[in-house]
């Protein structure tokens, strides 16, 4: 294509540096000179990211014509003999992850333009979000667990930075704090299990590891004396932890719905459309570790299938808009971790794809649903938004099909290849898994329409003031909600046959045939419109339209009937309402644990054992022992001369003893 | 002839009694002087009889120069307790206190 | 022994300090009141004389007076380190004496008095005349304390040191008539050999040991037959403090050396043995109950007794190097304790003797020289480097674990950290605490400034470049065994 | 054997400097004095840079040797040389010592020219610390530091600062003591000599090598910290004033490593092996312990301090599990935990100077009014939490690694640093910097001025650096540390 013309001049290396660096010089624009551009920051990240889809989009379609790269940018350091370098893996998965986070990006700035507007951390937010592109896009394009770990905490530490943007808030700082402090716990795994990989490999370098892996299988390690445990599980346990914590699985799920403190900006891109899916690309990316390990895969499908279910159940009676959101995100990652539990490492990939365009769309929505509200965003405060929004409420209406997985939107497809490759799966665990996911697509459309409809539908429950403001949003703001609306709707259509049925990811996967599900569901493959029509003949999509059934019956026809099933359902909701006690859980053994053992440890340990008796007790022994050898100086002379003859005396004893 | 030790036992016995009059005395320290002199005795006896039975003249020899510095020393304790006595009008040698610690 | 000579002229420097203590004390008593300043100057002139003449024998070894009279590097060594002593004495003590009325030529003498017995000390190489040096420099030294005869603290100390020292000179004398029962001589040098005959588990010899042992404990201060020293110390007016702390020190390792190495090095099997007790007793002692003092100068008196216990630990290895070691430990111990002792000389005015550790609240913003000089001193004697303190303590540890008293030396390196506190203490005083208005230091003496501020520096100077003296003290031991 | 001098003159310049500085004293407000000290500074450091520039990385030996006899009774001689172990400290020594000098330009509140010469000296104390190569010279400057840094405490520290510093110096004096007598007896092993480097190859016994080891332990492990002495450090670092802390923290706890490195592990290999359990251990409890303990802190340098015990805790781990990763991960580490707890010191002064109290609770919302010195405080704080692209996280990561090449527990447990040092950096972060303004008087500060922002900023430079780039820093160690576990692999023991 001739817009790329100029681009094949260029040493690929030279493209793939760009890729990264560009946003991160808009970020440097913006955060250093950001007192001097004030309201004009936002153009630096912009172009940044701009040109940074802009290479992504060249470099797929390198890939696309067999062009992938495998090389060292430079050597960070040495280890010993070991060179550990920065570097780029360039093949589809990283090309698909590279124009889904640019594009997702972009989409994300031209809507902060909007949506920012007036704060005065404009461009302080705006730093922010280009040095998270940076990272993520580190992150997917690094040849070696360093540089996934560097990405993996930069994405992490950005998170953390976007999550507390607002930092005059309590509640803000208390949810980033959260958010930094779950991630380092998958993080403390995810070391462990580079730490592992580097013992048992000799290297951190993705090929050179892949290729050893073979050669592990077998191989034990016992951490708890007389349990030998695979090797490879072990390291695929460890590394599958730190996905637990990004892509918020439980139990390390707590911090992504208290992350919707931060500006939902932020919400639609890392908390929705990429960092939170960066366990999933890794695990993906890890295939080769994954494959040789039966016992991790299912650890990872069960995990994947209670997050999906449970979280989603959690949604049901939320009633914040962001919140409910950031639940169904909970719920679509495990979908996303049950694929990749059931080796449908495609179709997990896929849904990622679709998962980010449409969730990223029904945060931006809410986002402008919640600027017109005047930042409320309580639903059952909101009501009959349509007639005030039009372009938001189809957008809305868009994504929230798309999630509930109605054909044709992109949700379907992939999340109906998932639920399909699991029931494929013979794994253990994969029944179980399977029955969690088919419910699970019901809890979705139930949530996802009883938030549609008490938007933007029925009465108005806002307050005078607020409803006199109501207007739709301007076209920064409704752009990329277009931008996005349209991937939503055609991306299953197009991407389900290349990306989710495999063909173009295979060049990065590794799959073993014995549980090759995706391979299955592929040899029955009879065409995009075949696989609508068999949607429909499946459990999920009915059990789907059963959900928005019943949220329109709930919700629009009969307002009595939740109340009522409050009421009925009293033991179930307070559980859900009390999200399972993780969190009283956590704060009850792991906040007020370290608290107290700290302070045991300082006043006990330091102040009263170390200081108090070995270091001030031996100080206080000599005083006292100075001032009662010194009432031995009495000031007589006899006493004196008595202690010279005692002396005296006791030498000669000594030697009349010492002689015999 | 008496034999060696018992000299010995005799020095021995009279430093003794010169020991245990400066840390038994405790009214007057005058006493303590005629001890020190009385320890000073024994070492001369000793010295002597060792020089007698030795056959050896170095050891009274010695006896005189101790005699002497005896003499020196007397003096010199005999005017510190005298200037002694005129700051503390006593020479009670329970009240030389007030240095100790 | 073929030195049937006299060979008087090894004597020259003894000669001349007793010569010239005549003088001084004619000359005193012929001048009127208004030129003391002739005594001190003349007293200043006999010691300067009498180092060059100590100088030009460098070198020299012999015999003198019929073997009773010894040179050797180590004479000459220590006769001008103590006569150096007692002119850095002089020198910082004028003012505080003019201050006191103590400005008289009695002093001076009683000072050349002392010295000679120390000279003696060095130089005697028969027990009668090592007892005549030693009673001369006690004798001289009882005076000296009780020279302030109308203070009743400095009467009562003198009082006590006399009554004590003479008890010890008596044990010192018993052992030396055993001694010389034994051998039948008193000549160190025919004891040595007569105490090969006699051998090391002979009763006599041990009680003789013992006796010896213990009047030269005495008078070096070692505990627990140190309880007339903090007294002393403290109740003597503070230039008698000063000579008493550094010359004698020297001196009495000398007698140390002549009568138990020179003669009795065959019973060297129970010496070593009895020290090892001095030397924990006395660390022990000295270390611990230094911290309960507010007095500065009794402070320093216990350190003296631990400081004792550190060069009785040179003399435990009983070695070539420990022996050297010791001396080391004496001669700067001896550097050590006079700029202490000058520093409160030269802090002290006519009714304030400066001699309470609270005296020296915020000295750093009142004297901030003074201070500064506190500092290496106070270094100096814990012996941290880069003070010549740390490597006296060096070198007794090495000759220590070279003996294989590694047990001793661990304990002797910890008591050297409890002893580091009240050091510590001193510089919190001076140094961080806020200065009391009430203080006036004494008005300002440029002598004593400047002997102060050499005497310092030269222990932080020495610590950075120790070479040359630790040669010249380890070159007096040459041979010594 | 080139006797060049190097070395000599990046000792002795700062000291004498240190003696002119006191000399100008505090006449003229002060600023002569100032600038003079700056000056010897930056001479220092220039005179340092040569030895970067010249050093060879293709040998373990000692360069830049200078040797001559000091005190030949003793045979002590004046030694002095550098490998990649040293030469990092070196560097970072006369580089902080610029920075203490420029941070204390004007929040000393008294004495200026005495606080600078104090500085001065201890920067050619330290120096002299890690290039002395013979037994006697290392302890000689090793216990001269202190003298300088208990002065540094006593007088112009906190209300608290007669005990902090008494704690301080006899802390640690107590320590050094015990390795004289270690050196001593070493002595009179290795043909009496003095020489680090024939200590090295001095054949010990193993129980004589269980005793000296111990001795070591106790100087180093005060030094460094280690739990359980570590209890004068909190007190020091509280009481200290700024530069002080940040001296103390960011070279003086890397003493007692470079200790471990230049004289236990060579000197007493075998013991180094049988008590590496013990290290690891008290290691673990240090990152497990302390860290906790750092959590509930309510005074900010408290909470920093714990925190760099916790930090050291990483270091010697490393040390002791003799893979090059790990060792070379510690000499990382320590080197980061240099800039990064000298920077966290020097924002806590930043903050002391303005406001007058250490106590977190003061504060709040900093952020509000100090934007540029929230950036930067962030960035330290991010680079303590060990996160991968500052310094903080090079050394972290290669000792886990490291580790895990051997003990896989310990590597797991000190993993657990990752979240617990994550815990109380972002914490003390949130309730300082982040929030609603509360006190009125936070509302009134001045975010930092253009000295404050030199300062900070030339650490965060180094910070970003070694986080991107470790290769570099790497490089200069790979020879020495190969060097060094050929020496702890060859056993001692004679026979």
């Amino acid at each position: 294509m001739w817009i790329f013309d100029w681009l094949h001049g260029l040493p690929p290396i030279w493209v793939y540096l760009l890729i990264p660096l560009a946003p991160l010089a808009g970020s440097l624009v913006a955060g250093l000179g950001g007192w001097f551009l004030r309201e004009r920051a936002h153009w630096a990240p912009i172009a940044g990211v701009a040109f940074a889809l802009y290479l992504a989009i060249f470099v797929l379609l390198q890939v696309l014509h067999g062009q992938t790269f495998y090389g060292d940018v430079y050597t960070w350091a040495v280890f010993g003999n070991l060179p550990v370098h920065i570097g780029f893996d360039i093949d589809s998965l990283t090309a698909v992850m590279l124009v889904v986070v640019t594009f997702v990006s972009l989409c994300v700035h031209v809507y902060t333009i909007g949506y920012m507007h007036n704060d005065p951390g404009y461009a302080r937010f705006f730093s922010y979000i280009a040095l998270f592109t940076f990272s993520m896009l580190m992150l997917v394009m690094g040849n070696n667990f360093l540089q996934l770990f560097f990405g993996w905490e930069a994405v992490g530490l950005v998170s953390y930075l976007l999550i507390g943007f607002w930092f005059t808030r309590e509640s803000a700082n208390q949810a980033s704090l959260k958010a930094f402090l779950v991630n380092r716990v998958g993080d403390f795994g995810f070391l462990i299990g580079i730490a592992a990989i580097y013992h048992y490999c000799g290297s951190l370098d993705y090929r050179t590891v892949f290729a050893m892996v073979p050669s592990l299988v077998g191989q034990t390690v016992t951490i708890i004396p007389g349990h030998p445990w695979s090797v490879l599980t072990w390291i695929a346990i460890l590394l599958f932890i730190g996905a637990m914590g990004k892509s918020a699985q439980v139990p390390l799920h707590v911090w992504l719905p208290e992350s919707m403190e931060g500006p939902t900006p932020i919400s639609a891109l890392i908390h929705a459309a990429t960092m939170v899916t960066a366990g999933i690309f890794m695990v993906s990316r890890m295939s080769p570790i994954y494959e040789q390990s039966a016992t991790a895969l299912s650890v990872i499908l069960i995990i994947g299938a209670i997050t999906a279910l449970f979280m989603g159940l959690i949604g049901l009676v939320q009633n914040d808009i962001k919140r409910i959101i950031a639940y169904s995100t909970l719920s679509q990652l495990g979908y996303m971790t049950a694929a990749l539990g059931a080796s449908a490492f495609s179709a997990a990939i896929f849904h990622l794809m679709t998962h980010a365009f449409f969730k990223a769309l029904l945060f931006l929505a809410a986002g402008s649903v919640i600027h017109a509200m005047q930042n409320e965003q309580d639903i059952r405060k909101m009501g009959g938004l349509r007639a005030h929004m039009p372009i938001t409420y189809l957008t809305f209406l868009v994504g929230g099909l798309a999630l509930s997985g109605i054909p044709p939107f992109a949700g379907f497809f992939s999340k109906d290849l998932i639920i399909e490759a699991v029931g494929e799966s013979s794994l253990t665990g994969a029944t179980f898994a399977y029955v969690l996911l088919v419910l699970g697509a019901l809890v979705t459309a139930l949530y996802t329409f009883r938030m549609f409809f008490l938007v933007f539908h029925g009465k108005k429950r806002m307050d005078e003031h607020t409803q006199e403001h109501l207007h739709e949003s301007p076209w920064v703001i409704t752009g990329p909600l277009i931008a996005l609306g349209i991937p939503s709707l055609l991306a299953g259509w197009f991407f389900i046959a290349p990306v989710g049925l495999g063909g173009f990811l295979d060049s990065s996967l590794q799959i073993r045939a014995q549980w090759n599900t995706i391979g299955e569901i592929a040899a029955h493959w009879q065409g995009t419109g075949a696989f609508l029509v068999h949607g429909l003949e499946s459990w999920p999509f009915w059990l789907a339209i059963l959900g928005i059934a019943l949220a329109a019956w709930f919700y629009l026809l009969h307002d009595g009937v939740p109340a009522a099933l409050n009421r009925l359902l009293a033991p179930f909701t307070w559980v859900l309402r009390k999200k399972y006690g993780f969190d009283a859980f956590n704060q009850l053994v792991f906040v007020r644990g370290a608290l107290l053992f700290g302070r045991r440890f300082w006043h006990w340990g330091d102040e009263a054992i170390i200081d108090g008796g070995m270091v001030n007790g031996s100080a206080r022994l000599v005083a006292r022992a100075a001032l009662s050898w010194r009432r031995l100086q009495t000031g007589y002379i006899y006493h004196y001369a008595f202690v010279m003859i005692i002396g005296l005396v006791l030498f000669m004893t000594y030697f009349m003893i010492w002689r015999g | 002839m008496i034999p060696l030790s018992h000299w010995l036992i005799l020095g021995a016995l009279l430093f003794s009694i010169g020991v245990v009059g400066i840390f038994l005395n405790r009214k007057n320290v005058i006493i303590l002087l005629m001890a020190i002199e009385i320890l000073l005795l024994a070492v001369n006896i000793n010295f002597v009889a060792f020089s007698r039975y030795l056959g050896n003249l170095q050891g009274q020899i010695f006896v005189f120069f101790v005699l002497t510095v005896a003499a020196a020393e007397a003096a010199i304790g005999l005017a510190i307790l005298v200037v002694y006595f005129r700051n503390r009008r006593s020479i009670n040698v329970e009240d030389i206190d007030d240095l100790r610690g | 022994m073929q030195n049937a000579l006299f060979h008087w002229s090894f004597a020259i420097p003894e000669i001349w300090v007793l010569a010239m203590a005549c003088v001084v004390l004619l000359v005193d008593v012929f001048v009127g009141e208004r030129q003391r300043d002739v005594a001190y100057v003349l007293s200043i002139f006999s010691l300067l004389a009498a180092m060059a003449l100590t100088c030009s024998q460098m070198g020299q070894t012999g015999f003198a007076f019929f073997g009773q009279f010894h040179l050797d590097p180590f004479t000459s060594i220590a006769s001008f380190l103590v006569e150096l002593l007692s002119l850095l004495v002089l020198l910082y003590s004028r003012k505080y004496l003019l201050r006191r009325a103590l400005y008289r030529g009695e002093v001076f003498v009683l000072l050349l008095f002392a010295l000679l017995g120390a000279l003696i000390l060095i130089s005697g190489s028969n027990l009668l005349v090592l007892y005549l040096g030693l009673e001369l420099l006690a004798l001289s030294q009882y005076a000296l304390v009780a020279f302030q005869r109308g203070n009743l603290r400095a009467t009562e100390a003198g009082l006590k040191y006399f009554i004590l020292g003479a008890l010890a000179s008596a044990l010192l004398l018993y052992g030396m008539s055993l001694l010389y029962g034994l051998t039948g001589t008193l000549d160190l040098h025919q004891i040595a050999i007569g105490l090969v005959n006699v051998g090391g588990a002979n009763y006599l010899l041990m009680l003789a040991v013992i006796f010896l042992v213990a009047g030269i404990a005495f008078k070096f201060g070692a505990a627990p037959f140190h309880m007339w020293l903090p007294d002393a110390y403290q109740g003597a007016p503070t230039p008698v403090t000063l000579f008493m702390s550094s010359v004698p020190k020297i001196a009495i390792f000398a007698l140390f050396l002549r009568i138990l190495v020179d003669g009795g090095y065959g019973s060297i099997e129970i010496w070593q043995q009895l020290f090892v007790a001095l030397v924990v007793v006395s660390l022990l002692i000295g270390n611990v109950v230094a911290i309960a003092q507010t007095n500065l100068k009794r402070m320093l008196a216990y350190s003296t007794v631990g400081n004792m216990g550190f060069l009785a630990l040179g003399i435990v290895a009983g070695t070539q190097n420990g022996l050297a070691s010791a001396f080391f430990y004496a001669v700067v111990y001896a550097f050590m304790a006079t700029a202490a002792f000058g520093l409160i000389v030269y802090l002290s005015r006519e009714g304030f003797e400066a001699e309470e550790i609270s005296d020296l609240r915020g000295l750093v913003r009142t004297r901030p020289w003074a201070a500064f000089l506190l500092l290496i001193i106070m270094f100096s004697l814990a012996g941290v480097p880069p003070t010549i303190g740390f490597y006296a303590k060096l070198a007794v540890f090495q000759a220590l674990i070279e003996a294989h008293f590694v047990w001793l030396a661990v304990f002797g390196v910890l008591m050297a950290v409890v002893g580091a506190f009240y050091y510590l203490r001193v510089l919190k005083v001076a140094l961080f605490d806020p200065p009391a208005e009430d203080l006036a230091y004494g008005a300002d003496d440029p002598l004593a400034a400047s002997v102060l501020t050499v005497n310092s520096l030269a222990l932080l100077i020495l610590g950075i470049v120790p070479g040359a003296l630790v040669a010249f003290c380890y070159h007096a031991l040459q041979g010594v065994l | 054997m080139h006797s060049f001098g190097l070395l000599s003159a990046a000792i002795w310049a700062p000291i004498i400097g240190g003696f002119l500085v006191l000399a100008v004293g505090d006449r003229a407000g002060g600023n002569p004095a100032r600038w003079l000290a700056l000056l010897v500074s930056l001479l220092t450091f220039a005179i340092t840079l040569p030895l970067f520039t010249g050093f060879d990385t293709h040998t373990a030996a000692m360069q830049f040797v200078e040797r001559v006899p000091w005190i030949p009774v003793f045979h002590i001689t004046y030694f002095l040389g550098i490998d990649g172990i040293s030469l990092w400290f070196i560097l970072l020594t006369s580089f902080l010592t610029v920075l203490v000098v420029i941070a204390s330009w004007r929040n000393v509140p008294m004495r200026i020219a005495q606080y600078l010469a104090a500085f001065l000296i201890m920067d050619g104390l330290m120096i002299g610390v890690f290039c002395a190569l013979d037994a006697i010279l290392f302890y000689v400057f090793w216990e001269a530091m202190l003298i300088p840094m208990f002065l540094i405490i006593g007088v112009w520290g906190g209300p608290r600062r007669v005990y902090a510093t008494i704690k301080f110096f006899l802390y640690t004096f107590l320590g050094s003591v015990l390795m004289l007598v270690a050196f001593l007896y070493l002595y009179f092993h290795s043909g009496d000599s003095f020489s680090l480097l024939a200590f090295q190859k001095t054949p010990l016994g193993a129980n004589a090598q269980i005793w000296i080891f111990l001795a070591f332990l106790i100087a180093f492990a005060v030094k460094i910290p280690m739990w359980p002495v570590h209890t004068w450090l909190p007190d020091a670092h509280v009481e200290a004033p700024t530069g002080g802390s940040v001296i103390l923290a960011a070279i003086m706890l890397k003493m007692g490593a470079y200790g471990f490195l230049r004289l236990s592990l060579p000197i007493t290999p075998d013991a180094s092996h049988q008590l590496a359990w013990l290290m690891i251990v008290l290691s673990l409890i240090a990152i497990v312990y302390i860290a906790l303990i750092a959590i509930v802190q309510q005074d900010m340098k408290k909470l920093i301090a714990y925190s760099s015990i916790a930090h050291m805790g990483f270091v010697t781990l490393g040390l002791f599990v003799f893979t090059q990763t790990a060792i070379e991960g510690a000499i990382i580490q320590m080197l980061s935990h240099g800039f990064v707890s000298a920077a966290m010191f020097l924002c806590v002064g930043v903050l002391y100077d303005r406001m007058h109290t250490r106590d977190i609770q003061a504060y709040g919302g900093v952020a509000n009014v100090m934007p540029i010195f929230a950036s930067l405080m962030m960035l330290f704080a991010m680079a303590n939490v060990g996160l991968p692209g500052t310094s903080g996280f090079v050394g972290e990561f290669m000792v886990v690694l490291g580790t895990y090449q051997v003990h896989p527990w310990p590597a797991i447990i000190a993993a657990t640093g990752l979240i617990t040092g994550a815990g109380y950096t972002l914490w003390l972060f949130k309730r300082v910097i982040f929030g609603g303004i509360i006190h009125a008087e936070v509302a009134a500060l001045n975010d930092l001025n253009g000295r404050e922002i030199l300062v900070l900023g030339s650490l965060a430079v180094f910070v970003l650096l070694q986080g991107v780039w470790p290769a570099p820093f790497l490089d200069i160690v790979h020879q020495s540390v190969a060097h060094l576990l050929q020496q702890v692999a060859t056993s001692k023991v004679p026979g």
